[in-house]
């Protein structure tokens, strides 16, 4: 192991969601390149197993961490051990409710990605019509924040109405029961819109099955999974969270600050969403749009 | 005194029969009473569609279910069926997208679907293979060997593609790989194939537990393992056996549930080996082994498929679906004990 | 049955030599260079004392346990038995000394298991139950074959048990101590068909610790001492006293009668009965106004066949009963809610019928599972005091001569009479004023019996007063003071020492209706024998 | 006769007390083997600051599985333990943030420290008595009652706060409830106050277990419960009790987890009963029960303590840690199973 290279840790939610494996290996890959070793780690959404990495990355004398955290709340001990520690973290993709303990929060505007594809999605609903909104885990600060933007979008549409909401946890399986049920009670649903993508992929395939294909749904994350579902013109669109950009941001700025004590920027720094629909899904490559 | 004995012995055995029989009508008793609820909550709860869809996904639980049932009768316990249906499904992802590649070669091997859906199943059985050697070779308790197992399979599934999904499942005509959608999506004369699957397994499992010597001799193992050595059966071939049956019953469910999904997600059948095991017991299987049946299981699973279905069409709010659950697991075994007290209380009092 | 075609090849003969057999476990040596030789249509009697290695060298004959050096030769030619399948193969039977039944499963296919009848994979229950029945009525034991084994009393199980290995087709059948739970009826049946493939050429390995039906049945008998070969005979012209002599060394002399100290009018009785009755799952009555006093210092049996509710009673003393009726009082204390450990602190104690299932915490040492039933005699402050625990279990273990290496020795490690001292330390700790002691010597060789015996009359004299069951006829003329007769959970008979005869006993035991005067009745032919051989012991 | 005895008794009972001595070396050497090869693989695993903060981690399973431990020792099983581990820490969050409210009054009561995690040890006894209820008095299967407890506890810790996290649980002065983060990060002398903690919870429980009437009491109900019944034990009051201890450990480790987080989080604690038994059975603890100890416990958390933190340490993937801590698991279990074999032949050697 080399001695003379610097440590970044690198900590992420769960490397089998497609969008943290990007934000993951963005990250780790800009690392690299700026001439650092990395520790790519992985908390589940467990912010106790969070605080125990952190532990180590510590122990391990990293020189900064990026992190994609556990809990508005439940991470800030971590990283205010981690500032004690004299390591710096660099927070991409979710906030925490505390400021001047990170060095930077690089976060994609979620509400502002919401708000984004809920006007798509009542476009596409031509602004009227029944339609069920997928939440992702109830215990989750961005599944609020999302959900809010599509619901205070949407309700200024008066011939919208959300007959159902159901939280699928994030989950492609759940989504897919989940949705399946609703079709029973709700036969002529227009529309489905969905608190993250794998969710949407589930509630499409549950729909496509009942040969309902031509429901409306939209996505939020932009995975290339949903990518290609919108080339087949399955699910008509979805939010894409610029992660790829955050997390070489986030490298960098850290690169920065190990170097020159500052980022330069302010600390909570938030990227718009851009929405990927037909028109330019053409263009897209793993969560970022090429210009 | 022969006659007295006979005599004795016959109310005895016939009160059997009859306990057996309301053995199983009680989780039957628990069932009708959730689905008058749940009719009378929601209009849309008792139509055919949402019946159908709701055996449906009763069907996915109730095939681990099956599996489990046999592992559980001869006394052990599958911890590792969750991560099965993770693997099978990846698996399935994975020579349905990519083959088997033949690195040398620089070419990969496609199969049909029927070929696929073979070799998944024999995935199942290997695995649960490995759980039978590790318990019967090297008497490792059921629980922490198919704990064991639980870890591995997962990570292997993870490991299948590095984490990441296997989208799209749907093949392509010139590999000759189309169709495997029909699995989850498909039906037969109006009825999923999804549930004619679970019937299948379950007329099998239920011949096979009954009326067959295995059968039996499952039951003998669960019921004094020493006298079943002892009276030669092969007790470790029962056990390999039926840890075999519950791995492929779980591979069984991973495919369906990548075809219903088409496509096979690393993170697929977490924690369902909790909701088998729920099934088996409230079915009125004992853990201890010995006791229960197929019939009970799937009314086991059908509970927990009623119960679910029926909380998401009441739009209960997710954190009290998890109260309620617990609830009503623990309520429908209690009123099982409540009840063989009050049979056992008459029968004191009819003396 | 399958055997019904005689099979002369082995008509008579030697079948079955076993050669210089050793059987090590650790710490034991449980066979020693012992030759055994199985004749073909004959009783084969195997004796010998708690311990010698009758059941162990049977385990070897049926291809259970393996030896540990030594050869079987099965019609001349060597056999290498690596499981019962292969004995079975061979065309070995065996009864085990322990049930191996399955509680979950019904009398058919207990009997069928392992070799169900199939056609096309499906078994034919029906088939199986009608052969079932044929095989109990032979056994004159008319159950219903789909009665689950787990509701079949003790006897019921043994002969269960029997059927199984009748139920195959033996060349030889080995008998670890069949009649153990057996009634007077059930044991002749038994010997009946013992007869019956006696004829058929089938050779039998029985093995008893009731001598008196080795002399009834026998025809060669072999004796072991602490896993060594004793002596070997042929029946006629082998007595009890022999064989006593070959198994124990010496003559065991006949329990001591203490001398009666008359009661005072003063003192209380230690316990009394009155009317208790407890009804049977079902119909009718297990105990039917059961009454009975017991005066300190006084030795009372209870004697009655299997399932006349003796246990039964004894449970209803410890209080596992609730719905039992009736008044108890120890020592004018009316006994009613009391938990078991109330009764215990009160001066109730119960030495259980089965030690293994009821008696003995097996995980647990030979010294834990002496103090369990009165820990809190050793706690100090809030702890356990191992100084005074070891003190006190030295001392039972000295008195009780238990043969053990230490207290902290696995007490599964003990034989069968060295296990039966544990649980009777166990209930001494106690300090009872009454004890209760269910079938105290089943299964005990005569030696340890006169042991038992002997500890019991020591606390009588110490001023305990000891209610005990037993089946054993011969039993009764050695130590009890009265005597108690229960038939189908009604009193049939009271009996002071001098009065007791073979017969009034016998009656009174198979009485089965309420009268409380005995009925004369010529005592059966097992009977006599155990009469006369009871005396001279 | 005596002095005789205790000659004789010399050998064997050193013999004996070496058995017991080598079990518990078992577990000890896996751990010893994966001390060495992480100390070999990575340069920051074998340093002051990282072997405290190893068995910092491995307190918080260790204290649940120190419970867990008794429970065993009577043959049942608590599955409950990690949903009550967020229980408790949502209720340690209630009550630092928004103390007791009485909405009549319009106030609210709050407690100070000390109080507080009173309160919530109570309440994980009170969750303990709710299982020991069902397993005792509905003879509900300790498996499947505890299940249905995992659910109720569960959803009752989401309920708490509608799914929200109790943020930043500093207290306030004017409240005097200041001084809670200190259980979590405090120290003395050097030693995290957790490892403290866990010290005093294994050397209690480890004299309970070994020197107490109470635990003598406990392996004789998991050896025979109808001898110990017999013996005058009241059998129901043990399984209570083991159930509310066990109940008790798991809301301290909630306690520890909020104040390390300084916040409580509802999804604190799921699936961490996996965790807690693994430890109780790599610790030689028998499932069927009556057979392990608690020290046994200790070393079998350790070792999963360790394999955790040295594959964090080693940066290795995410993958392949759940197959690698598969394969230990088993591997170590595996180990005691040859060992015990060999043992039992060399003893045969020596007679
Ligand atoms: N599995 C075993 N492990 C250790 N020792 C054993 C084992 N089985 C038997 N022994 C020992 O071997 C000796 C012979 O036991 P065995 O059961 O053959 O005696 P037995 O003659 O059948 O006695 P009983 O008349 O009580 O049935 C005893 O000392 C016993 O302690
Ligand atoms: N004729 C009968 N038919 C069925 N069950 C019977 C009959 N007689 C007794 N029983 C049952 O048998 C049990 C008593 O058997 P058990 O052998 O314990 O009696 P016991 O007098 O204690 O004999 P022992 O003490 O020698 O075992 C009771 O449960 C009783 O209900
Ligand atoms: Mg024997
Ligand atoms: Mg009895």
């Amino acid at each position: 192991l080399a001695q003379e290279k610097k440590l970044i840790a690198i900590i992420v939610p769960s490397p089998e969601n497609p969008f943290f494996k990007a934000e993951a290996d963005a990250a780790d890959a800009k690392a690299k390149s700026l001439g650092y070793d990395t520790l790519v780690l992985v908390h589940n959404d467990d912010p106790v197993k969070q605080d125990q990495l952190f532990d180590s990355a510590i122990a391990r004398k990293a020189a900064a961490i990026i992190l994609d955290n556990a809990g508005a709340d439940a991470t800030i001990a971590a990283v205010k051990k981690a500032k004690a520690a004299g390591i710096p973290s660099f927070l991409v993709d979710r906030e925490i409710n505390a400021t001047g303990v990170a060095v930077a929060q690089l976060v994609s505007n979620n509400y502002q990605g919401a708000t984004l594809g809920a006007e798509e999605f009542a476009k596409l609903m031509g602004e009227e019509g029944d339609y069920v909104e997928l939440i992702g885990k109830e215990t989750d600060t961005n599944a609020g924040i999302r959900s809010k933007g599509y619901n205070d979008t949407l309700s200024q549409y008066p011939k919208l109405k959300k007959v159902a909401s159901q939280s699928a946890n994030w989950n492609q399986a759940e989504a897919f029961q989940k949705m399946q049920t609703i079709i029973q009670q709700f036969p002529n649903i227009k529309g489905v819109i969905s608190g993250n993508d794998t969710m949407a992929l589930g509630a499409y395939a549950a729909l496509k099955a009942a040969g309902k294909g031509k429901v409306i749904v939209v996505g939020f994350d932009g995975s290339p999974d949903v990518a290609e579902s919108i080339k087949a013109n399955e699910i008509r669109a979805t939010v894409l969270q610029p992660v790829v950009r955050l997390s070489e941001l986030a490298a960098e700025q850290a690169d920065q600050y190990l170097k020159t004590g500052k980022t330069g920027q302010d600390e909570k720094q938030s990227i718009d969403c851009v929405l990927v629909n037909p028109d330019n899904v053409a263009k897209y490559s793993s969560f970022s749009l090429s210009e | 005194m022969p006659t007295s004995a006979a005599t004795s012995t016959l109310p005895k055995a016939s009160g059997l029969s009859l306990g057996v029989f309301l053995f199983r009508l009680r989780a039957l008793i628990a069932l009708m009473v959730l689905i008058l609820i749940f009719a009378i909550l929601s209009p849309s709860f008792f139509t055919r569609e949402n019946l159908i869809i709701l055996v449906g996904q009763t069907a996915i639980n109730a095939i681990m279910a099956i599996g489990m049932t046999f592992v559980i009768l001869t006394g052990g316990i599958d911890l590792s069926v969750g991560s099965t249906v993770g693997l099978a499904a990846m698996t399935s992802g994975l020579l349905i997208n990519r083959g088997i590649p033949i690195p040398p070669l620089g070419v990969a091997i496609f199969f049909n679907i029927p070929a696929i859906i073979i070799l998944v199943l024999c995935l199942g059985l290997l695995v649960g293979a490995f759980n039978g050697v590790l318990i019967t070779r090297f008497n490792v308790a059921p629980f922490i060997a198919t704990l064991g197992t639980l870890y591995v399979a997962r990570g292997t599934a993870q490991l299948s593609n590095n984490g990441a999904t296997f989208p799209n499942l749907v093949g392509k005509p010139e590999l000759g790989n189309t169709g495997f959608p029909f699995l989850g999506d498909g039906s037969i004369v109006g009825i999923p194939i999804v549930i004619w699957i679970m019937v299948l397994f379950a007329a099998v499992a239920g011949f096979v537990a009954g009326k067959t010597a295995f059968g039996r001799q499952v039951y003998a193992v669960g019921g004094n393992e020493r006298a079943a050595e002892l009276s030669g059966i092969y007790v470790n071939r029962i056990k390999m056996a039926v840890y075999m049956i519950c791995g492929m019953c779980a591979a069984m469910t991973g495919l369906i549930t990548a075809s219903q999904l088409v496509a096979a997600h690393p993170a697929v059948g977490e924690s369902y080996e909790l909701n088998a095991i729920a099934a088996v017991v409230l079915g009125g299987t004992s853990l201890a082994g010995g006791r229960g049946n197929i019939w009970g299981t799937i009314i086991g699973a059908l509970v927990i498929g009623v119960l679910t279905n029926g909380l998401v069409l009441l739009g209960v709010q997710e954190f009290w679906k998890k109260v309620i659950t617990g609830l009503v697991i623990i309520l429908a075994v209690v009123l099982d004990q409540l009840q063989e007290r009050l049979q056992q209380r008459l029968s004191l009092n009819r003396a | 049955m399958e055997h019904a075609e005689p099979n002369l090849s082995y008509a008579s003969g030697e079948v079955l030599i076993a050669e210089k057999i050793t059987k090590r476990f650790p710490g034991t040596l449980a066979l020693d260079q012992v030759d055994f030789t199985v004749y073909a249509g004959a009783v084969n009697v195997l004796v010998g004392e708690n311990g010698a290695g009758k059941s162990t060298l049977m385990k070897i004959l049926a291809g259970v346990d393996r030896p540990t050096s030594g050869r079987l030769l099965l019609n001349g030619s060597t056999a290498e038995f690596s499981s019962t399948r292969d004995a079975e193969r061979a065309g070995i039977g065996i009864i085990y000394q322990e049930l191996n039944l399955f509680p979950n499963l019904n009398i058919s296919e207990n009997i069928f298991a392992a070799h169900e009848l199939t056609q096309h994979g499906v078994v034919q229950h029906r088939e199986q139950e009608k052969s079932t029945r044929e095989l109990l009525n032979r056994l004159e034991q008319p159950l219903n074959p789909a009665t689950l084994v787990r509701d079949l009393r003790i006897g019921q199980q043994q002969i269960v048990e029997i059927a199984k290995a009748l139920s195959q087709n033996v060349r030889i059948l080995i008998m670890d101590e069949p009649t153990s739970a057996l009634t007077g009826a059930e044991t002749e049946a038994l010997f009946r068909i013992i007869a019956d493939l006696k004829a058929h050429g089938v050779a039998i390995v029985y093995i008893s610790h009731k001598l008196e039906e080795l002399l009834t049945i026998g025809d060669y008998v072999t004796v072991l001492r602490d896993g060594k070969l004793a002596a070997q005979a042929p029946a006629p012209g082998v007595s009890l006293a022999w064989i006593i002599e070959k198994m124990v060394g010496h003559n065991v002399a006949a329990p001591r009668r203490r001398l009666q100290k008359t009661p005072g009018d003063n003192d209380k009785p230690a316990l009394e009965i009155k009317d208790l009755c407890l009804p049977r799952a079902g119909s009718g009555f297990t105990l039917e106004n059961v009454s009975l006093t017991l005066r300190r210092g006084e030795i009372l049996a209870i004697f009655g066949l299997m399932g006349a509710g003796r246990t039964e009673l004894f449970e209803c003393l410890m209080g596992l009963h609730p719905e039992a009726t009736g008044d108890i009082r120890l020592s004018g204390r009316r006994i009613l809610h009391e938990s078991i450990r109330e009764r215990i602190d009160l001066g109730l104690m119960l030495v259980p019928e089965d030690r293994q299932r009821l008696g003995l915490v097996q995980q647990l040492s030979v010294g834990d599972n002496i103090t369990l039933a009165n820990l809190k005699r050793f706690v100090t402050f809030f702890w356990l005091s191992q100084h005074r625990e070891t003190q006190d279990i030295t001392t039972l273990m000295r008195e009780l001569a238990i043969k053990a290496r230490t207290p902290t020795y696995p007490v599964t490690s003990l034989s069968g009479g060295n296990q039966q001292k544990v649980v009777v330390a166990k209930s001494l700790l106690t300090l009872p004023q009454v004890l209760l002691l269910d079938e105290p010597t089943r299964g005990i060789d005569v030696g340890a019996k006169a042991e038992i015996f002997e500890i019991m009359n020591q606390l009588a004299e110490q001023g305990l007063a000891v209610l005990f069951v037993s089946s054993e006829l011969a039993e009764m003329f050695t130590i009890p003071d009265r005597i108690l007769v229960l038939s189908k959970g009604k009193v049939t008979g009271e009996l002071a020492h001098d009065e007791v005869t073979e017969n009034l006993l016998v009656t009174a035991a198979a009485a089965q209706q309420q009268t409380e005067h005995v009925t004369p009745h010529p005592p059966t032919e097992v009977s006599l024998h155990r009469s006369q051989n009871s005396k001279d012991l």
